[in-house]
């Protein structure tokens, strides 16, 4: 049991270090940020020259086959790479959709001739992809989505709204999830499609959340024509293509990122508490930040033994699966207790009056969706104890009902 | 045996309700929001005709002469409706405070005005980053005058009288300031809750004149939000109740795998859950308001455990009504986010949970050794 | 809104009061109880006696019309009497279950001759009554039972086992829930029966519980014959008359009893903390403190408002379900905390060390067990959400399911 | 990067949970729980012929010479079984004692006894009803002997060897003490947990020798009460593992409303969050041991946070399995109270969470502030 690389792994590390020092520049320190300074358009262009640069050196997609512009690589490998990267101001945050969940589906489903146009562009960040399955009637059970494919001629026509969409607004293609059959069972009906974010009749719009801002996008669709040559797998077939999808999603899914114990410890060095003295001196406090701290420590532990799984070329066991299901919870309630602290001044969300005190007001109305996006708290505990544990589902009563003659309600 | 509002008390809120039901939708609420108006002057104006701001103000000053029971069951409807009006500051602090304090005169310059919402009044403790005690009481009164800052001030920015916690000769006095006076200024603040206003007061040299005995000052401010206490626990009461109501109306519609999500363990042990807290609350705000009405002694235990249970529910309800709501909570079209903000807000407003907390094991600890 | 009795009220009391003065002792402090310094069999006989007085002073079931014994009283009134009752040593513990739901059975679907026979005895303390329902495999789910019931003759023979029957070994006389028709759906082919428990057949074993001690029953039967003139109500009916006796027995469950917050204030002053001083000053218990305190407080003027509709001639809102779905978690997690606080010497039992103490330790192995009978903390949170919010039932795939081809599982 | 037993360590794992589960039943349990005998002392003897007693000691000194890796995927399989035998006492307590400051004379005296079996030992520190400090330590020594009681004492009724906290001129020292000899009086003591014994020990001059520094003992009882931690925390990630096996196995089998209970959210829910939290303190364990065997300066906040997420697993599975058992789950004829049981013991048995959460918050601080 230890810390260290295998004399694999340090290589490995060796070279990704040595080509990220003559390629990047250092962080000077942790909270230096590459978009410092940038509008929208100059950070898209820096991320796009990194990734075009990542991909010559075959650095972008380190497990992908040669042949597709990756090195064969092993997942520990794409590990301690990001570990590396971590620590340079590398751009991020504009291709993880694409590469990881549309492209390995393109690659699974597509013509050869259609990976060979789009594969590359990808990988080099010359074509953004985004994904589009969640709808507003179809959260938790994707598989209801109404978004309608009808087919005609050769072309199919598409009507309907998708939601949660991250990137549609700069993306250059899609992934599409559609209903083609209402009259089977609602797994069976559904088509996998890709499309030309440009087609006449997409139209994006952001999606203001809770907290007054905007990182995912709704996208309507009127009359929009796909050529059929753009269907992914068979008519019907489409639930098994984004399973396809959706098991790389579950991969990508990470931890809820915010304040956490270093944070919480200083606010509660620096906060008087009613009977003088820093709150960090009385035991509630303390014990709190005891829970939040093993809880934080056991993700990153597990994360370190997924790791060695990884590391020993095996699949990760369950264990990944429990890092959002405690982290968003936590970050809900580490935030409210932070608020709490401050008593009387926990409403204020004045930069001048607030200061760095403000990253906790801002958590708080962020935490809330990261209980739900990717998998709500519920979703999430019935996948640990139906997959990992075994336990069986739950009585399933859309399951021989053609689509059309379920139950629809609220959107 | 009578642990329940009497008919007339019901019919009271009935006639709440029906009144902001229809005068205060959430798309009011929303542009308050969204907006610049800092209050909704439509709606307060129309509170105040109906004679909800003076319903515990006797007549002689103006209100209704009615009680603090009336009170409770209006509150509670404010609450529900997460009204964006500056109700808490000017009717369960300034009006309680001139109520318990006031000199004649004091009430008769005020009451009338605040009654009729041609006034509003508040109530200035908070110090900013540190806790509101006595021992860190920023401003100063020598006897005619106020200079110091208080910040955050509720609706400070839109009240025209305020009393103000401050150091005096004699420890902390109570001092009443006209705002709209000399020596006044106002800086507005974003805080979690827009729909409802903040600010930073400060004063130089403002006129101000004592309310209740100079160097009594913060006892009489504990027993005023003892009183204030005990009337936002039905605001948060109505606010949980509202946050229940919602989630549920939207996991029975809700479809998922062929079934109403309502009809699955995960959202009907949660909504049960609301059900719960919010039924501890509201019982625990019954007996603070027999305290409160009655003048009991038990009216220190009775109103921390009255905030206390109101903050667990309203800060539970309105969290997880978000969660039923699935990703539509998230969003800002969704109305669960007013809930959020409001829930937030009142929880911190008269002072954290977990300084009620110790303050009620203290008064506890009190009563076992009288 | 006061605490005071109506004119009436006050009456009623005055007269319970005046009666209990000339009949009963008076307690002299809360801690004494009226049984001690008695062996099991004459607390029995002082319970019968006492049962025997109140019943001839009509104060043994207020509510029941005259005719029967009672005197046709108000709910408030029964609460009231037992508020003053409460404050004698008073015997307690024997005939509710049979008063409270046995007999109400009874006399809904006896015969007018066996109700002749059976009431008064009952009333009077003379004959003991107990509910004959649960069983191995059909805790939760009652009407799964399996104890069969076979015609023979005028006879039925009875083969099974009862689970969990308060006072079965001291009771002369049970009602009996029994399969009749394993080939309807389960609901459906039940019957109720009363029988003697003395009867041939029938045996009473006490079950050990977690704890070391043993409260309950459990109750065998052997080819035990009842007469068909004692099957209350038809063939087959027998849900419909559980539910009933059940509805009475959710009105009956009560609040956990055990150490409260005196006596956690009390552990807590007498606690040195590790910094030297009592914990009762350390922030984490006081926030402990309040918490369950308002808990507390909350289900008492809970009580408070049902006892309000009740003086009003109201039936009791939705908010007395709330009782045991909150005292019983709120009882283990206390006592676990008074463990906590203890530290190391939480684990003794020892009379001569732990004193007083010894209270948390009992009830945090009593605990566990309230969280279980008369309804799981689960089962009551589907009987709000149902019930009193009026949400949808879960999918059941028993309805119309013959009893013989459900499936059957773990007893 | 390899967070993970070996291939060896794993081998060893499964050793001893095939030996541990042939020879210690619930039924094995049950006998001690019920019966006159202090442990099972036949367990005991396949279990130190197994060489399991002594894995972490020297071959030197009779031991197998491994090392605390291997001390840790035993002590997880003697929690998985409930064993009723001494084996933290006389393991992680005193040998560990031993191992880390005793002298060669008494490490020669002792150890290979240890590993053999053919003594036990154990660690007195708790006082009574008084929180286990320094300032608090009852009994003293004066240079050869000792006088004074330690109460409650982990198989103290059966150990021949105990090193004691002990006031002495220096300030605090441990000192070791032939239990067999002279001045040694035992009381045994009822307890949460009849499986394990604890005793009251009363010393009346009774022989006893310096064991570390004089002085430095409170400090090496802290090193040693780290190491302990995490080994126990071991035993507890395999208690709590066995009670979700438990509860899942019953929920499974178990059918109400014509499923199996298992498919019904509340009890899949309780199943994942009792795996979630058994989870988090294996990773918390798998910290510590890493800590333990390579003696990192991480180790006391390693321990402390191994102890922490120890206790809330355990604590937890052992509570909701009963719960989800149902009735059955609240009979002495159902194994849940054997763990309900032993959770509350090991709970506390080297200090509740309450204080570990305590000094890990002062561990943190130290780390941040050196």
């Amino acid at each position: 049991m230890d810390f260290n690389d295998s004399p694999e792994e340090a290589a490995f590390r060796a070279e990704v270090r040595e080509w990220l020092d003559k390629n990047a520049e250092k962080k000077t320190d942790t909270n230096t940020n590459w978009r410092a300074g940038l509008d929208d358009a100059e950070a898209m262009a820096k991320a796009k020259a990194w990734q075009a640069k990542r991909a010559d050196a075959r650095f972008a997609q380190i497990t992908w086959p040669e042949e597709w512009g990756g090195r064969g690589g092993t997942p520990i490998q794409t590990v301690i790479y990001g570990q590396e990267e971590s620590q340079y101001l590398a751009p991020r945050g504009y291709f993880e959709i694409g590469l990881g969940m549309c492209i390995p589906t393109m690659m699974a489903y597509a013509t050869p001739e259609q990976n060979a146009r789009f594969v590359q562009p990808a990988l080099r960040g010359e074509e953004i992809w985004c994904q589009l399955f969640s709808e507003p009637s179809a959260g938790s059970d994707v598989a209801g989505l109404r978004t309608k494919a009808v087919r005609d001629g050769d072309d199919w026509v598409i009507n309907g709204q998708k939601v949660w969409t991250s990137g549609a607004h700069y993306s250059d293609f899609g992934i599409l999830l559609t209903r083609t059959n209402p009259d089977v069972p609602k797994h069976k009906g559904l088509t996998m499609f890709f499309l030309d974010m440009k087609s006449p009749g997409v139209e994006c719009r952001p999606i203001k959340q809770m907290s007054g801002d905007a990182n995912f996008n709704e996208v309507f669709f009127t009359d929009v024509r796909i050529p059929d040559s753009q269907r992914l797998s068979d008519e019907g077939n489409g639930w098994k293509v984004a399973l396809t999808t959706l098991m790389n999603e579950r991969l990508a899914v990470g931890d809820a990122s915010g304040p956490d114990i270093e944070e919480l410890m200083e606010l509660a060095r620096n906060t008087e508490s009613e009977t003088g003295g820093p709150v960090i001196k009385d035991m509630d406090v303390r014990q709190k930040i005891a829970d939040w701290y093993v809880q934080g420590q056991g993700l990153k532990y597990t994360k370190f033994r997924t790791l060695t799984a990884l590391s020993k070329g095996q699949t990760p066991g369950p264990e990944a699966s429990i890092s959002k299901v405690v982290s968003a919870p936590r970050l809900q309630d580490l935030t409210s207790f932070a608020l709490d602290l401050m008593d009387q001044s926990g409403v204020q969300m004045d930069r001048e009056l607030t200061g760095e005190n403000m990253q906790f007001m801002a958590s708080n109305f962020w935490a809330p969706g990261l209980r739900i996006a990717g998998g709500t708290d519920e979703i999430l505990r019935n996948i640990i104890a139906e997959r990992v544990l075994g336990l069986p589902g739950d009585v399933r009563v859309d399951k021989d009902v053609a689509y059309k003659d379920l139950p629809k309600g609220t959107s | 045996m009578n642990f329940d509002f009497s008919d007339e008390q019901k019919m009271l809120r009935d006639q709440a309700r029906s009144f902001l039901e229809d005068k205060c939708t959430s798309q009011t609420v929303r542009t308050i929001l969204e907006g610049d108006e800092p209050y909704d002057k439509e709606l307060w104006a129309g509170i105040a005709e109906m004679g909800f701001l003076g319903a515990a103000i006797p007549e002689e000053f103006g209100g209704l002469g009615l009680g603090h029971l009336e009170l409770c069951v209006i509150a509670e409807e404010v609450g529900r409706v997460v009204a964006p009006v500056p109700f808490s500051s000017s009717v369960y602090l300034a009006t309680e405070a001139l109520l318990a304090a006031g000199s004649d005169s004091q009430k008769s310059a005020w009451l009338p005005k605040l009654a009729a919402g041609e006034a509003i009044g508040t109530f200035a403790v908070a110090e900013g980053n540190k806790p509101a005690t006595a021992k860190n009481v920023n401003a100063s009164f020598d006897g005619s005058s106020l200079t110091g800052t208080k910040v955050a001030v509720p609706d400070g920015d839109v009240a025209d009288v305020a009393i103000v916690a401050a150091k005096s000769a004699k420890g902390t006095a109570l001092v009443l300031v006209d705002l709209n006076g000399p020596g006044v200024s106002r800086r507005n603040l974003r805080t979690v809750d827009p729909t409802r206003s903040y600010a930073e007061l400060t004063f130089e040299g403002a006129p101000a004149e004592l309310i209740g005995d100079d160097g009594e000052g913060w006892s009489l401010k504990e027993r005023v939000f003892d009183r204030a206490a005990v009337l936002m626990a039905f605001e948060q009461v109505g606010g949980s109740q509202s946050a229940l109501e919602m989630a549920k109306e939207y996991a029975m519609g809700r479809i998922a795998f062929g079934r109403s999500i309502a009809s699955f363990q995960a959202i009907k042990h949660k909504l049960a859950d609301m059900y719960i807290k919010t039924e501890l609350a509201r019982s625990n705000a019954y007996y603070g308001a027999w305290a409160l009405s009655t003048d009991a002694p038990e009216l220190p235990v009775a109103a921390a455990g009255a905030r206390v249970a109101a903050i667990e529910a309203y800060g539970f309800a309105a969290q997880e009504n978000v969660q039923a709501h699935g990703g539509i909570g998230f969003t800002w079209e969704a109305d669960c986010h007013l809930h959020y903000r409001r829930a937030r807000n009142l929880n911190l407003a008269l002072g954290s949970g977990r300084v009620w907390k110790d303050a009620l094991v203290t008064r506890l600890e009190q009563r076992n050794a009288a």
